[in-house]
């Protein structure tokens, strides 16, 4: 009905609002695109047709906002003539319906295919089927095992880096920590983890309690009334995401604030702790973005790849692997300029940037 | 003779042994962990068990009427979501009025609907109410886009609803005895309350009797989604941040809380003061694991063994050969 | 001829038959819709063929359901059970280092094993069904998560292979396994113990008094069932070769809803697997097809609909069809009854 | 051949057994009689099974016997048809008879063709004229009854049992199942048939053992005992020979006609019933078991809808869509069938007492737990019912107990009409009497009454006029000094008054 075109409308201002902001350079980039959009006519004639499949959308936020700005990218290159078609399934978790799902579009013969899977298995027979075709099919999000795909991917491991650093650094040796996991099994939590359990023993810091959220923010904050009730003593809090729900434990129960705390980047977060941490650093904390925009940028990618365009070896990681470093990162040292940056985002999104498909040909291409 | 007496209170103070059992579990908790005695467990039960309290209002009036109501979860959450919605973090006090009203009014459709589908069309309630509450979930992500807009009240009525007064006693625990005194007065305080009793003891008996069961069981349900929906509003502002399918996981959780309380799955005998027994004996149960640190896994584990374990002691049907 | 027609008007799948026929029309026509150059041609079968390969272990599931519902009895767990088979079968080579073989055999026999224990619960220390679902969801998601803390495990390409395969190039193995399974069915339905089944959800203290041994008849059931669900397991051990502990819960709800849409009546005693086969192709079709509704609306129209959309609507439609079956066999019924009353003598029999 | 000592069982508070006896020979036809409530289903079940004893022994050919489960029974060759049937509703004709027995081929699957031979052969024997593949639900009470026989039947057990198995059969059936029984003695099975019908006891029994209260009180050969003393034995008093005798108080033309019901019909059950109560009487409904009279009562109230005629209640014809409208008319009902129709066996004494109550005000005003024990300690005091206390749940009551529960649950409202369906089943004789005496009473305060019963001496008693029901139809009206047993029974079975009958009808369709 009518309510839904408003809302369509809605969220596309949404994700056109989100673009431009990580992405500096936007309008140089848009000047750019006229003369090549020209130079690609043949392909246009083609027309790449383009299926994405993601696990699941409802109850994971993360992968919304993976689905509107792929949508969203998808739609900018069908306007500028780059592909012809662009087509979403959701798999609601159910691996068969997934499977299923991935079979149609091979057989309906889609030219690029993005997968942002269930599971980090199970659909080698698939992918197999995909490249007898000669079909572009890129794992996005979560690595896939399989060395006959592209995967393009946020390169977890930096991302958790980013923020063992920043514990160890503001912490310093014997600190006490609670680490909160996402979901266990989940390739990206599970490699946050394992860098987490590595890097933070090194430097001299014990990990006193390791719990899963779920990437809920109603679970994070029952885990942490859990923890706090718990009696257990611990000095900062190093975390994936639900930030918020943790926060909001401990507001509730008065305690007083840990001494760091890291997360990914949920507008709300962003707002609620520099706000936390206006006049001074009260509780010192880091936000490393981990950019659902994934999917978008490995559309950009894909759309390279069937322009003809060569990977440039040098620049990945592996011979089947694109990684992805997380560029926002936010502490109270660039607090001010960081939150300018999001202005004009509501509180519901997250900050994420994705590359345009020259930036995707400047960056990985050779 | 001593042995006697105590299967006989076993067998007949189950609101009474889910209040010793929690205390034990919350003795053995201490024991094990004595840094775990602390202000803020209780305030951290206190609350949680008052929100599982207030979800499982709806869902003890449904079941002591013989009936069971899947849509609570779903229920909340639309709540929540109209009434963050409304709201959009600001204060007015006519706006909390619409709020509530809207939370209540999403309720009894929903309720109307369960209603219609179990009682009138006849429909076996836990699917009707299943696929209703499908349904109601689905819509929620329609309305939202996935994402609401607004995902949390304003801070001063969060920082309201999750106080702690002698940070002990949350002030979500106050809706809880406010809940608590309208279902009382409810269950045993009018003929409503006690039509459903009748009602869920023995059906035929109360339509011959003169009850107008089926309209009776539909108000019921309504009663049921407008108390869910009530409790929407209060999780709004108790849970912090709302999204689509937020409270969903309360719907297994209410249905617990109610049956080891002491009410009959099926029908006509129980007590909302059984449910908040039973809310109480949960949440406990889940902070001793969450305390010594059970794995998730094990925790599962445990709370599904413990589950067998009550339901063989008071919810056993009749063995054919009597 | 008429009267093979009455029979199938009187067949307690007939609702479901025409919920599942009319939506595999509308496959069809959308898949014509979409490309009818390509639609007469090989694509189409194969397209088809394949939701046997990705269903069959829903298709399985909802079976060992059949045969309890049949009972009266319905049991929540049984995608968690799934789950367990599926974990084991993955798991049991790398942590033990057993043989797959081996490992598929031990899966499907713990599976059966874990059955018969959901059995003496619900039998023996009879705690209603639905409690002992919840409960037992628990347990097995508890113990699925010990084995396999995430999704993994070791399973041979074979496997995939043999069970991507077609038969002489078009028919695919897993309807081959499927129509099997059914076939168990067309042989049980005729024996002792499944009239049994029937006598003990139309009226279990009657079956009883007949002298069946109602306890055993169940827990022979719930093994049954439990071989079902294990092998459902393993079909999705060999489709998605990995171990999942708990991808398999939904399919509890599902096999259910697709029993009741197929016509099994929830309080036991009335259906047949025909039924719970209708009610999942069914819901499948119905999950697979209304997205490329969207798709074609879409284009059509210009407008996007996102997922939510369909997801949805699939719920509107199965809701719908849940209403339709249900009042479908009661309109049957009554036309049965010809307008006789349910007679006291009857009624009191129930109790 | 069979002997059952000292059984005893308790259903919480009531005790339905205590230290029973029966014993059998082989070849023997035993009557085991009682009245309402004293314990012979009960014994029944023990016997195959259903029932799990608190004590005693069974013996079987001397040996001491466990019977744990029905299928123990069976394997001792003890089949029953029971009170309350053992017939699967939804499943046919043949898989009814032959569920468990049916042969199987060498594959294990049923031989459905032998299996429906041997179906037929029964069906045959007890000369039941139905589609072997119909449901049973759709038969009538009494082919359903038929079946249940003809499955005991095919089990070939060594003890048959019969329980109340030719209570709602017509007199033709009953000569077919009397005639195989016949055989079946004359084959050595040992047959125990319980029955409230007197004259079938001495045509087909040899001996004879009654209950009381759960107790054995006499055993003995059949030709030993005459039916005053079987009665004696049954009730502890002789017989009434006074009982239908008393003064019929004639009062219906001085009164007002409260229900006036013309032409109604409900098909099957019902046709073209005329009926008509008056302010202040109380008018009886007998008949065999399943006759319409539990539907006719139910349609009055709303609960059954009927096809044609009308019903005229306090002059303005009216028609219920359910039990609540008649009820906010000043209808009240109480069943027989405690269980399923009546009781909260799971709420308070005091709830129950004020069920009817409940049912009637505002939904959401204030109604204190006072007002609830007020209102049933004065029906209590009142009505005489024996309960340990207010709050104890009702299913700790005896039978008894739990019926004065239910009529006093109505009294207490005092409803202008009041319709009982059988509502003194299991209940003692001093209950019975007070039930009557309080009903009476209500009638002198201008309430009326009709009332179904099964037991012929009580209609008698009670009654101002009789309407006797036969297939659906009123076959008498008795009044006045026709109020005499005979014609009740001759009435009852339909027998001798076809023509009388007739004529009778047709002058009621003529007014
Ligand atoms: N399952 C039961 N639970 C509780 N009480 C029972 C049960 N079965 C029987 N009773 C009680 O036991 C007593 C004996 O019942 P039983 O059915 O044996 O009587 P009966 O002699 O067969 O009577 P009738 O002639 O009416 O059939 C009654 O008071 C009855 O209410
Ligand atoms: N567990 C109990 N709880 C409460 N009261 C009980 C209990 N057990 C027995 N009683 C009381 O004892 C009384 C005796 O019960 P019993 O069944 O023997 O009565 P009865 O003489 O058979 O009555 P009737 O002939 O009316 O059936 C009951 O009326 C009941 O009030
Ligand atoms: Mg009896
Ligand atoms: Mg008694």
């Amino acid at each position: 009905g009518p309510k839904a075109d408003k809302k369509e409308e809605s969220k596309e201002q949404t994700t056109q609002k989100e673009q431009p902001k990580p992405e500096e350079k936007q309008p140089e980039k848009q000047a750019e695109k006229q003369p090549e959009q020209k130079q690609e006519a043949p392909a246009e004639k083609k027309g790449l047709r383009v299926a994405s499949h993601n696990a699941m959308i409802e109850g994971n936020p993360y992968r919304a906002v993976y689905e509107t700005q792929i949508a969203a990218a998808a739609q900018k290159a069908k306007e500028m003539g780059l592909i012809s078609q662009f087509d979403s399934f959701v798999a609601n978790n159910d691996p068969a319906l997934e499977a299923q799902q991935i079979e149609q579009s091979i057989n309906e013969g889609y030219d690029i295919i993005i997968v942002n899977p269930i599971a980090a298995s199970g659909l080698d027979a698939l992918i197999q089927k995909a490249a007898d075709a000669g079909i572009t099919y890129i794992n996005a999000d979560c690595i896939y095992d399989s060395d006959k795909i592209l995967n393009v991917v946020v390169d977890q491991a930096a991302w958790a880096e980013i923020q063992a650093d920043y514990v160890i650094k503001t912490l310093g040796k014997g600190a006490k920590v609670v680490q909160f996991n996402g979901i266990d099994g989940n390739s990206a939590s599970e490699i946050r983890s394992e860098v987490w359990k590595k890097k933070l023993p090194e430097a001299g810091i014990e990990i006193v309690k390791t719990v899963a959220h779920n990437w809920s923010d109603i679970e994070a904050k029952q885990l942490m009334n859990e923890i706090i009730a718990s009696g257990l003593e611990f000095d900062g809090i190093i975390n994936q995401e639900g930030a918020n729900g943790i926060m909001d434990a401990i507001e509730e129960s008065k305690i007083d604030f840990p001494k760091c705390i890291t997360s990914s980047e949920e507008v709300s977060w962003i707002r609620r702790i520099a706000k936390v941490n206006e006049d001074k650093e009260a509780f010192p904390f880091i936000v490393v973005e981990n950019p659902p925009g994934i999917g978008a940028t490995a559309l950009a990618i894909a759309i390279n790849i069937r322009q003809g365009h060569e990977l440039d070896p040098g620049k990945m990681s592996g011979n089947n692997l694109i990684y992805y470093t997380p560029q926002w990162i936010m502490t109270h040292e660039n607090q001010k300029e960081r939150l300018e940056s999001i202005a004009d985002l509501p509180d519901s999104t997250s900050v994420s940037s994705f590359m345009s498909v020259e930036e995707a040909k400047a960056a990985y291409f050779k | 003779m001593n042995k006697n007496k105590v299967y006989y209170f076993v067998k007949n103070n189950q609101i009474g042994m889910a209040l010793l059992l929690s205390l034990l579990i919350f003795v053995v908790t201490i024991a094990l962990n004595p840094k775990s005695l602390n202000v803020n467990a209780f305030g951290s039960i206190l609350s949680l068990m008052s929100m599982l309290t207030i979800a499982a209002a709806g869902q003890t009036l449904v079941i002591i009427a013989d009936g069971i109501d899947m849509s609570v979860g779903a229920t909340m959450s639309m709540a929540a979501i109209v009434t963050v919605g409304i709201l959009r973090g600001r204060e007015d006090p006519m706006l909390f009025v619409i709020a509530i009203l809207a939370a209540i009014g999403v309720g009894a459709i929903i309720g109307l609907c369960n209603g219609l589908g179990a009682v009138k069309a006849g429909l076996p309630p836990m699917v009707v109410t299943l696929y209703i509450s499908n349904v109601v979930n689905r819509l929620q992500y329609v309305m939202t886009g996935g994402t609401p807009e607004f995902t949390s009240v304003s801070l001063i009525y969060k920082s309201f609803m999750t106080e702690r007064l002698f940070q002990v006693f949350p002030v979500i625990s106050f809706f809880a005895l406010g809940m608590y005194a309208l279902i009382f007065w409810l269950m045993n305080r009018t003929r409503y309350g006690q039509q459903i009793f009748l009602i869920g003891n023995n059906n035929r008996a109360a339509q011959l009797t003169g009850i107008r069961t089926t309209r009776l069981k539909v108000i019921n349900y309504m009663m049921a989604g407008i108390l869910s929906g009530i409790a929407g509003f209060i999780g709004a502002g108790n849970s912090g941040y709302i999204k689509c399918g937020a409270f969903d996981g309360m719907t297994i959780d209410t249905i617990v809380a109610v049956v080891i309380g002491g009410t009959l799955l099926a029908g006509g005998k129980g007590s909302y003061a059984g449910t908040a027994a039973g809310a109480l004996l949960l949440i406990v149960l889940s902070n001793g694991l969450a305390v010594l640190s059970v794995s998730p896994s094990m925790k599962n584990l445990i709370m599904g063994v413990i589950l067998i374990i009550l339901l063989g002691v008071y919810n056993r049907a009749k063995p054919v050969r009597a | 001829m008429n009267q093979k027609i009455n029979q199938i008007k009187r067949s307690p799948a007939f609702s479901g038959m025409i919920l599942f026929f009319l939506f595999l029309i509308v496959y069809f026509g959308v898949q014509y819709l979409q490309a009818p150059e390509s639609f007469w041609s090989i694509k189409t079968y194969r397209n088809f063929m394949s939701l046997f390969k990705s269903f069959s272990p829903l298709i399985l599931v909802t079976m060992g359901q059949a045969f309890l519902m049949l009972m009266g009895i319905i049991d929540i767990s049984i995608g968690m059970q799934m789950s367990f088979a599926n974990v084991l079968a993955a798991m049991l080579p790398e942590i033990l280092g057993l043989p797959t073989p081996v490992a598929w055999l031990i899966a499907l026999l713990a599976t059966i094993l874990l059955a018969v224990l959901n059995g003496v619960i619900v039998s023996c220390l009879r705690i209603p069904p639905l409690l002992a679902g919840f409960a037992m969801i628990y347990v097995i998601k508890g113990i699925n998560l010990l084995i396999a803390p995430k999704p993994g495990g070791k399973v041979p390409a074979i496997a995939n292979q043999v069970f991507d395969s077609m038969l002489f190039g078009f028919i695919p193995f897993s309807l081959i396994l499927l129509a099997v399974m059914y076939g168990i069915w067309l042989y049980l339905e005729k024996t002792p113990l499944i009239k049994a089944v029937y006598a003990i959800g139309g009226n279990e203290r009657n079956a009883y008094a007949t002298g069946i041994h109602t306890t055993a008849i169940k827990i022979k059931i719930y093994a049954l069932a439990g071989f079902f669900t294990g092998l459902a397991g393993l079909c999705y051990t060999a489709a998605y070769t990995t171990g999942n502990p708990i991808t398999g819960e939904i399919y509890g709800l599902q096999s259910i809803s697709a029993c009741i849409l197929g016509g099994i009546s929830l309080a036991g005693g009335w259906g047949n697997m025909a039924s719970a086969v209708y009610g999942v192709g069914f819901q499948i079709l119905v999950q697979t097809t209304v997205p490329k509704v969207f798709t074609m609306i879409s284009k059509a129209t210009g407008v996007n609909y996102n997922t939510y959309w369909h997801n949805l609507f699939s719920d509107i439609i199965i809701l719908l069809g849940l209403v339709v079956t249900i009042f479908a066999i009661r309109a049957q019924r009554t036309t049965f009854i010809s307008g006789l009353k349910k007679q006291i003598k009857g009624a009191k029999a129930d109790e | 051949m069979l002997e059952m000592r000292n059984i005893s069982k308790n259903f919480e508070a009531v005790q339905a057994l205590n230290h029973a006896h029966l014993k059998v020979e082989k070849g023997e036809i035993m009557a085991l009689l009682g009245s309402n409530g004293s314990g012979k289903s009960t014994l029944v079940k023990v016997l195959s099974g259903l029932v799990n004893p608190t004590g005693g022994e069974i013996y079987i050919d001397g040996e001491a016997v466990q019977i744990k489960s029905s299928a123990d029974a069976r394997k001792h060759g003890i089949a029953v048809a029971y009170q309350d049937f053992s017939l699967i509703p939804k499943m046919s004709v043949i898989d009814n008879i032959m569920l468990t027995l049916s042969p199987c081929k060498k594959n294990g699957q049923i031989d459905e063709k032998k299996s429906r031979e041997m179906a037929e052969y029964y069906l045959n024997e007890l000369q039941i004229d139905v589609s072997p593949d119909a449901p049973v639900e759709l038969l009538m009470p009494s082919t359903q009854s038929m079946i249940e026989i003809a499955k005991a039947l095919a089990m070939k057990p060594r003890i048959l049992i019969l329980d109340e198995a030719t209570a709602s059969l017509h007199a033709d059936e009953v000569e077919i199942v009397f005639s195989v029984l016949k055989k079946l003695k004359a084959e050595g099975t040992s047959i125990i048939i319980v029955t409230h019908r007197m004259s079938e006891i001495f045509r087909i029994c040899d001996g004879c053992t009654i209950l009381k209260s759960g107790e054995t009180v006499a055993e003995g050969n059949v030709n030993q005992l005459d039916l005053d003393e079987i009665v004696f034995h049954m009730t502890g008093k002789y017989p009434d020979k006074e009982i239908g005798k008393q003064e019929t108080k004639e009062k219906n033309h001085h009164l007002q006609l409260l229900l006036d019901v013309k032409d109604m019909a409900m098909p099957p059950k019902l046709k073209n019933v005329n009926f008509q109560a008056y302010q202040g009487e109380i008018v009886g409904i007998g008949g065999l078991d399943g006759q319409g009279q539990s539907e006719f009562i139910r349609v009055i109230l709303g609960d059954h809808n009927y096809t044609a005629g009308k019903m005229i209640y306090q002059g303005k014809e009216i028609r219920y869509k359910q039990a609540a409208d008649a009820v906010s008319d000043e209808i009240g009902f109480i069943s027989g069938d405690r269980g399923r129709e009546s009781i909260f066996p799971l709420r308070s004494v005091a709830e129950n007492l004020f069920a009817g109550n409940t049912a009637r005000g505002k939904l959401f005003a204030y109604l204190s737990p006072k007002e609830i024990d007020s209102f049933a300690k004065s029906a209590m005091q009142k009505y005489g019912v024996v309960a340990g206390g207010l709050r104890h749940p009702a299913n700790s009551l005896s039978g008894g107990n739990q019926q004065k529960l239910v009529v006093g649950r109505w009294i207490a409202l005092s409803p202008k009409l009041l319709l009982l369906d059988d509502p003194t089943k299991g209940v003692d004789i001093n209950s019975r009497r007070e039930i009557h005496r309080i009903l009476r009473e209500c009638t002198e305060r201008g309430m009326s009454i009709i009332y179904v019963s099964s037991d012929n001496e009580e209609l008698l008693e009670i009654a101002d006029r009789i309407y006797i029901f036969y297939e659906g139809q009123i076959s008498a009206l008795l009044a006045g000094d026709d109020r005499r047993e005979e014609k009740l029974v001759a009435a009852m079975l339909g027998i001798h008054q076809k023509q009388e009958e007739k004529g009778k009808q047709d002058d009621e369709s003529k007014n």
